[in-house]
């Protein structure tokens, strides 16, 4: 035991500044947004798996996640951040997957238990989905066996702080190439998987579209895809 | 009163009241926080929760008749502001009073449930549904009030009756002469402005905080702005009804933080009641208290 | 009270031959019955000897006795005691009698029981999936099923390759592990 | 030949044209030509609207020594003005693609104008009414009218109309009792008579006058204890026709009403006659009715599910609303109340154009059955909208100025529990109101409505004029308060001062202008924040928030039923449908009196008679 050396954590290198607009007025602007972005976070109240026993005492009087501005939501329509807690079952995962795709964006992922990482606990089991990162972008993972509450916090600060310098922008990979995390999703539920959410239209609407957004994925999904309602069958976007 | 001046004033009054709502929202959050013994929110946070709303990026909308909802809800509160006289700045007071101002804070709520509407959800529908029956729970005991406060000043235009009350010193107020009819515009108040007992259309376990569960981004921020107009008006207006209106800012501002720190208070101690016993409570006591206090005005 | 009912059961059931009949202590009994046996027996424990709370109904995989073994526990209030009747049934048609018309909770453990083992039970009300609705493999907890092998061959693994793990290797230290922990 | 008479004429001249030729295609725009040109003599008698002129008309008869004469004054002009606005639009909404649906069920286009038809030249002739004799054939003209229209659509709406048979012919016989009492007190039928015979009638006399005038014409206007004929009746009445029994049959009981209690006893006597060991006169008993009125249907129709059915029950309540108002009879009051009736007649019409609208579209009026017709009927929605902004009194529309009026009178008046109960109503409205619009227009959009059509031009554009009107008159609400306040001098009460905007009151007054502009100026700004951010997506409608359950649009998860179950689960006993009962007592009292006379003359020995007569004989000798 005695030859291990005392290593010291190495700060990671902040990645790429994000790119900033030119004139000082918008990038003040841009500053100021950002910063209340990361001081104003919705935690979706969504329980996936064992780990989130942890969230209620990081709410409650002892840890008061209030004071950093995140209050817990219960639609994914008004949250800002999804907790993927515990293991992520493939039936879970489903459900993730929906509600994920239901938040608004900028939306935020964080793996907490480390069940999200790279299977955990379960890493044997035939029923658990191993790395989330495969079908949903993920921000910040915080590593434990349900980490303790200063852990969660610790987890939430690093978020604010890349949301706040402009680098927890992992939400446009979802849109920016859909085909991957398709592909993965249909390698795991099958064909016939689709979500009533059309994310390729929305794709479209708010300009994301790259060249690997589209793929041999979304053509299977198109092909099989079970027409939601008369009102609309095929998903808008393609065409124009 | 030029034109110019009045310009002014409808200009500045519902930006008054914004920020004075946003207090208010604070104070409320901090007053929660305290009585749960946490730290509670900075100071700014209601302003960075509505800046984060508004910069979202996808904003989701389900038709048109959806963002009609949240514009008439915003709206209709910025015009019934200027109706609500506030020291120095009479607005429009005299030219739609009391009953005026009643209807006016219904626009609103009928715009957010028609929004609320629209997005077909069923959890929305139930929570508007209650939150009607809660409305005309509410309003019952709030009319009786306006009634007795109406017949006792012989006036319903709110900046006559503050200056009345303002004549005759702190003894003239409405809570002195009336306080029967105080007594039951404050269950009124604490319904009005949908806090816990009373808030059984926003049961955020049972229905996903009911109307406002397909609410995102610019929407909900929104329902934030709407919410922030909701505490003043109901502060400014029982202010005005019972505790002498305001001479100057300096008395005024306290008078409307300590008539909204009440209900805030009160709501942080209770569940929240169902639909039933909602409207029963608000049918017996403070229905009794009202004509109690209208028999003593009326003669 | 429940002392000479407890003697009064074992008397009873000593009896009765073809069940190997053993009591494990004061609150506990194992009996081992043939397969077709096990029905009357149920009964009889229900109806005469107050066993009237089927607590579960588990199953165990032989695979190389080529037999199935369900374990029925049943448990009486009045003498305080729970009697577990073992039996075989053979592993390839994997069919047995359901007791549903006995316990009505019989139905979910039975229905378990068929997506976890495959074995099917007749008469039991409803047979379909609803733990493993997202699985079409084959039933999971069977003992030829290697569940370590399809995660291999279905998912992959993050690559743990840390960057304070890199430099220990530059110096020629590093992490060892175990032969039998290494995934990939 | 008198202005009147042209207006007389040619409604005569419609009911003959419809009569005769009402099944060609385009019969009904010409009839609704001819009513338009009804209303153009109308106006050519503008006079009546702004000052106390009285247009006499040239037919009269001699009858037994008495004069039987036609006369239109301001009261009248108002009146007819409503009626003939109705009759227009009605027959406008029922000339085009409705009337091919209608003949396409198989009934007759001809009935259904001619019956229209005859409904408004009987109200004109009621409204002409010069003296108490022609006031009862007018009224027995208008009753049989209605009748006919009630009972054209079934089988079911004829049962109705009978219904609606009894209790009219009961309140006629009541209004010539009643008449017979002021000829044998006064000798003559002229109004001039019956009101300078007041003041010497004692106040037995004048009880019994009241109550017969008034139940008499109360049973036109459902008020409480006789309301039960009405919302089955007007519900099943075919689409137009409900629009135009909605928005004015009822009104004329409270136009009769005004003529005679209110113009001719005058306040001054209903005051003075007070019900003995209460503190309620006269006045306060006709008060009490109404604010009954006004609960009572009110709350009965926030249980319905048929929207046609939840629209007549709202039409019984606001008649409370009127009849408050104009018992108040001080100047705010009183013009509260007679603009209601203007205001009511415009979003009533509107309200059911659209719901006979939808029936046409999606074939059915239940609100279990629709939802989320707003994408596919947006025109629709829009009369709706603004016809339950309306109905519910709040500010842009025109109900809030005349609800304003009334709540305003009566707390100058100082009635605090008449107040109240008058809010109850509104309250109500509002609740049930809203169920209206969410059960048909919002949420979730049926499968098989996703194919759904807008309603026709011929029908969507009389729907959207009348609301352009009900905007308008609330927008300057001094349009129909001049109208008003001539109306009020003529009948001698009190005149309310008033401009264009609104309504000038030393303690605390109203300007429609300021409000109106304030408010869409407020939602401006409201549009204008919500704007100036991102450009929001639609969204498809199974893309909703539930639970993570993935929706599917087979199965219905709109909630409809049942639709305020807190309030329900409280007043839910409260519902004894006690007047019910009452009818059915007195039905049954009758029946049995019946039998008993049967009994009586139906005989089988002729020699009972004999007996009979012969014993009554002996005991008149003896007692001489």
């Amino acid at each position: 035991m005695k030859d291990i050396k005392k290593i010291e954590i190495i700060q990671r290198p902040p990645p790429p500044e994000p790119a900033r607009r030119t004139n000082p007025l918008a990038r003040v602007f841009d500053e100021l947004v950002r910063f209340c972005q990361s001081r104003s976070m919705f935690m979706l109240h969504y329980c996936t798996g064992c780990g989130a026993i942890e969230l209620p005492p990081a709410m409650t009087s002892r840890f008061d996640m209030e004071r950093l501005g995140i209050q817990p939501m219960v639609t994914p329509r008004q949250a800002d951040i999804l907790l993927v807690t515990g293991y992520v079952s493939v039936k879970t995962l489903k459900r993730i997957i929906l509600t994920y795709e239901q938040m608004p964006s900028p939306k935020y992922v964080i793996g907490i238990c480390s069940c999200t990482v790279n299977g955990g606990m379960y890493w044997q089991s035939y029923a658990t989905a191993k790395v989330l990162k495969d079908y949903i972008p993920v921000d910040v993972y915080i590593a434990g066996c349900m980490p303790r509450p200063e852990a969660v916090i610790s987890g939430l600060r690093a978020l604010m702080e890349d949301i706040r310098t402009g680098r927890g922008d992992a939400w446009k990979k979802y849109y920016q190439n859909y085909d991957f995390y398709l592909g993965n999703q249909q390698r795991l539920f099958g064909e016939k998987w689709q979500t009533p959410t059309d994310v390729i239209a929305e794709a479209h609407h708010y300009g994301m579209m790259t060249d690997q957004t589209l793929g041999e994925h979304t053509d299977l999904l198109e092909q099989n895809e079970v027409p939601l309602d008369a009102l609309r069958t095929r998903l808008k976007a393609r065409t124009e | 009163m030029s034109w110019q001046e009045l310009l002014l004033e409808l200009t500045l009054m519902p930006l008054l009241a914004f920020v004075i709502g946003l207090a208010m929202v604070l104070m409320m959050r901090r007053i929660a926080a305290q009585i749960q013994r946490r730290v509670g929110p900075p100071l700014l946070q209601p302003i960075y929760d509505i800046v984060k709303l508004y910069s979202k990026q996808t904003q989701i909308s389900h038709g048109f008749i959806h963002e009609l909802g949240i514009m008439m809800a915003v709206g209709g509160y910025i015009a019934a502001e200027a109706l609500l006289p506030v020291p120095g700045m009479d607005g429009l007071a005299d030219k739609g009073g009391l009953i005026t101002l009643i209807y006016f804070l219904m626009v609103p709520t009928l715009g957010m449930a028609l929004g609320v509407g629209q997005c077909a959800n069923p959890n929305g529908s139930i929570g508007i549904s209650r939150a009607l029956t809660a409305m005309l729970a509410y309003d019952i005991p709030f009319v009786i009030v306006v009634f007795g406060v109406a017949f006792h000043y012989q006036t319903t235009n709110l900046a006559e009756i503050a200056a009345i009350q303002q004549a005759h010193g702190v003894s003239g107020w409405g809570m002195m002469e009336m306080p029967l009819l105080a007594l039951a515009a404050l269950f009124a108040l604490q319904g009005m402005m949908g806090k816990q007992p009373f808030e059984v259309y926003i049961a955020p376990a049972e229905i996903a905080t009911g109307p406002m569960v397909e609410m995102s981004g610019k929407f909900m921020g929104g329902l934030f702005v709407m919410q922030s107009f909701q505490y003043y008006t109901a502060g400014v207006l029982y202010t005005i009804l019972f505790l002498g209106g305001g001479e100057n800012w300096l008395t005024f501002l306290p008078k409307i933080f300590a008539v909204v720190a009440i209900p805030m208070t009160i709501a942080m101690l209770f569940p929240r009641f169902r639909t039933e016993d909602l409207v029963r409570l608000m049918w017996k006591w403070p229905v009794m208290a009202g004509l109690l206090g209208l028999a003593f005005v009326m003669n | 009270m429940d002392k000479n009912l407890n003697v009064w059961l074992d008397n009873l059931l000593q009896e009765i031959e073809g069940i190997k009949f053993r009591r494990k202590s004061t609150r506990r009994v194992r009996i081992d019955v043939a397969m077709d046996a096990l029905p009357t027996l149920l009964e009889l424990l229900q109806g005469r000897a107050s066993y009237v709370h089927l607590s579960a109904i588990t199953c165990v995989d032989w695979p190389d006795d080529g037999e199935f073994e369900l374990v029925y526990h049943v448990w009486s209030y009045e003498t305080q005691s729970l009697v577990s009747a073992h039996t075989r049934i053979p592993r390839d048609p994997g069919v047995y009698l359901s007791i549903y018309d006995l316990y009505e909770p019989a139905a979910f453990f039975e229905r378990d029981i068929h997506e976890m083992f495959g074995v099917f039970f007749e008469g039991s009300p409803d047979m379909e999936k609803f733990i493993l609705t997202e699985w079409d493999g084959p039933p999971p907890m069977r003992k030829e099923f290697d569940s370590e092998a399809f995660v291999n061959q279905q998912f992959e693994w993050q690559p743990y390759h840390p960057d304070w793990l890199k430099e220990l290797e530059e110096e020629g230290g590093g992490v060892t592990t175990r032969p039998e922990d290494i995934r990939w | 030949m008198t202005p009147l008479d042209h207006l007389l004429l040619l409604s005569a001249l419609t009911a003959v044209f419809t009569l005769a030729a009402g099944n060609i295609r385009s019969a009904g725009w010409i009839a609704t030509l001819l009513y338009a040109a009804q209303g153009l003599a109308l106006v050519k008698m503008w006079g009546m609207g702004y000052g106390p002129e009285v247009a006499d008309s040239s037919i009269s008869f001699q009858l037994l020594g008495q004069t039987m004469h036609w006369r239109f004054d301001s009261l009248s002009w108002f009146f007819a003005l409503i009626t003939v606005g109705a009759g227009f639009f009605s027959s406008w909404f029922a000339s085009g693609g409705w009337a091919d649906h209608y003949r396409a069920q198989g009934n007759s286009l001809r009935l259904f104008h001619s019956a229209l038809a005859l409904n408004v030249f009987s109200m004109l002739v009621l409204l002409a009414s010069g003296d108490l004799l022609s006031l009862f054939i007018g009224w027995e003209l208008v009753s049989w009218a209605s009748f006919l229209i009630m009972g054209l659509a079934s089988t079911r709406a004829m049962g109705y109309a009978m219904r609606y048979l009894t209790y009219a012919i009961a309140g006629a016989m009541a209004i010539l009792m009643g008449i017979v009492m002021v000829h044998a007190q006064t000798g003559s039928f002229e109004f001039a008579a019956l009101a300078a015979a007041v003041p010497g009638m004692s106040n037995g006399t004048l009880w019994l006058l009241l109550l017969l005038f008034g139940g008499g014409f109360g049973v036109k206007m459902a008020l409480v204890p006789v309301h039960l004929w009405q919302a089955k009746a007007y519900a099943e009445t075919p689409g137009p026709g409900a629009a135009f029994l909605g928005a004015i049959s009822s009104r004329m009981g409270l136009f009769a009403l005004i003529l005679v209690i209110i113009q001719l006893v005058g306040i001054g006597r209903l005051v003075g006659m007070s019900i003995p060991y209460t503190f309620l006169d006269a006045r306060d008993l006709l008060a009490w009715v109404a604010v009954f009125t006004m609960i009572f249907p009110t709350y009965i129709a926030l249980r319905q599910h048929d929207a046609r059915r939840l629209l007549a029950w709202h039409g019984v309540g606001q008649t409370g609303y009127m009849l408050l108002g104009v018992v108040i009879m001080d100047d705010l009051g009183s013009a509260g109340g007679l603009m209601h009736v203007f205001n009511y007649a415009t979003y009533q019409a509107m309200l059911f154009m659209s719901v006979s609208a939808i029936m046409y579209r999606t074939g059915t009026a239940d609100l279990n059955q629709l939802g989320g017709l707003v994408t596919r009927m947006p025109l629709t929605f829009i009369a709706m909208l603004v016809g339950i902004i309306g109905l519910a009194g709040l500010p842009p529309m025109n109900g809030f100025v005349s609800k304003w009026l009334i709540y305003r009178s009566l707390v100058a008046e100082g009635m605090p529990l008449l107040f109240v109960g008058a809010v109850i109503g509104t309250l109500g409205t509002i609740l049930s109101v809203y169920k209206l619009i969410h059960n048909s227009f919002l949420g979730q959009l049926r499968l098989e409505h996703a194919k759904v059509e807008e309603a026709p031009w011929s029908m969507t554009l009389p729907m959207l004029s009348l609301a352009a009107i009900v905007f308008l008159t609330g927008y300057f609400p001094g349009v129909v308060l001049d109208w008003i306040s001539a109306l009020q001098a003529s009948v001698g009460l009190p005149v309310l001062a008033h401009h264009l905007g609104g309504v000038h009151f030393a303690q605390g007054g109203l300007d429609m202008i300021w409000i109106n502009s304030l408010l869409i100026a407020g939602i401006a700004i409201g549009a204008l924040i919500f704007y100036s951010t991102g450009r929001s997506q639609r969204v498809h409608q199974l893309d909703n928030y539930a639970g993570g359950h993935f929706l599917s649009a087979d199965v219905r998860y709109q909630y409809s039923d049942n639709f305020y179950p807190g309030l329900l689960h409280l007043i839910g006993p409260w519902y004894r449908k006690s007047f019910r009962w009452a009818e059915s007592a007195l039905v049954s009292l009758t029946d049995a009196l019946s039998l008993a006379m049967q009994g009586l003359y139906r005989q089988v020995q002729p020699s009972i008679y004999l007996l009979i007569t012969v014993v009554i004989a002996l005991s008149w000798v003896n007692i001489r």
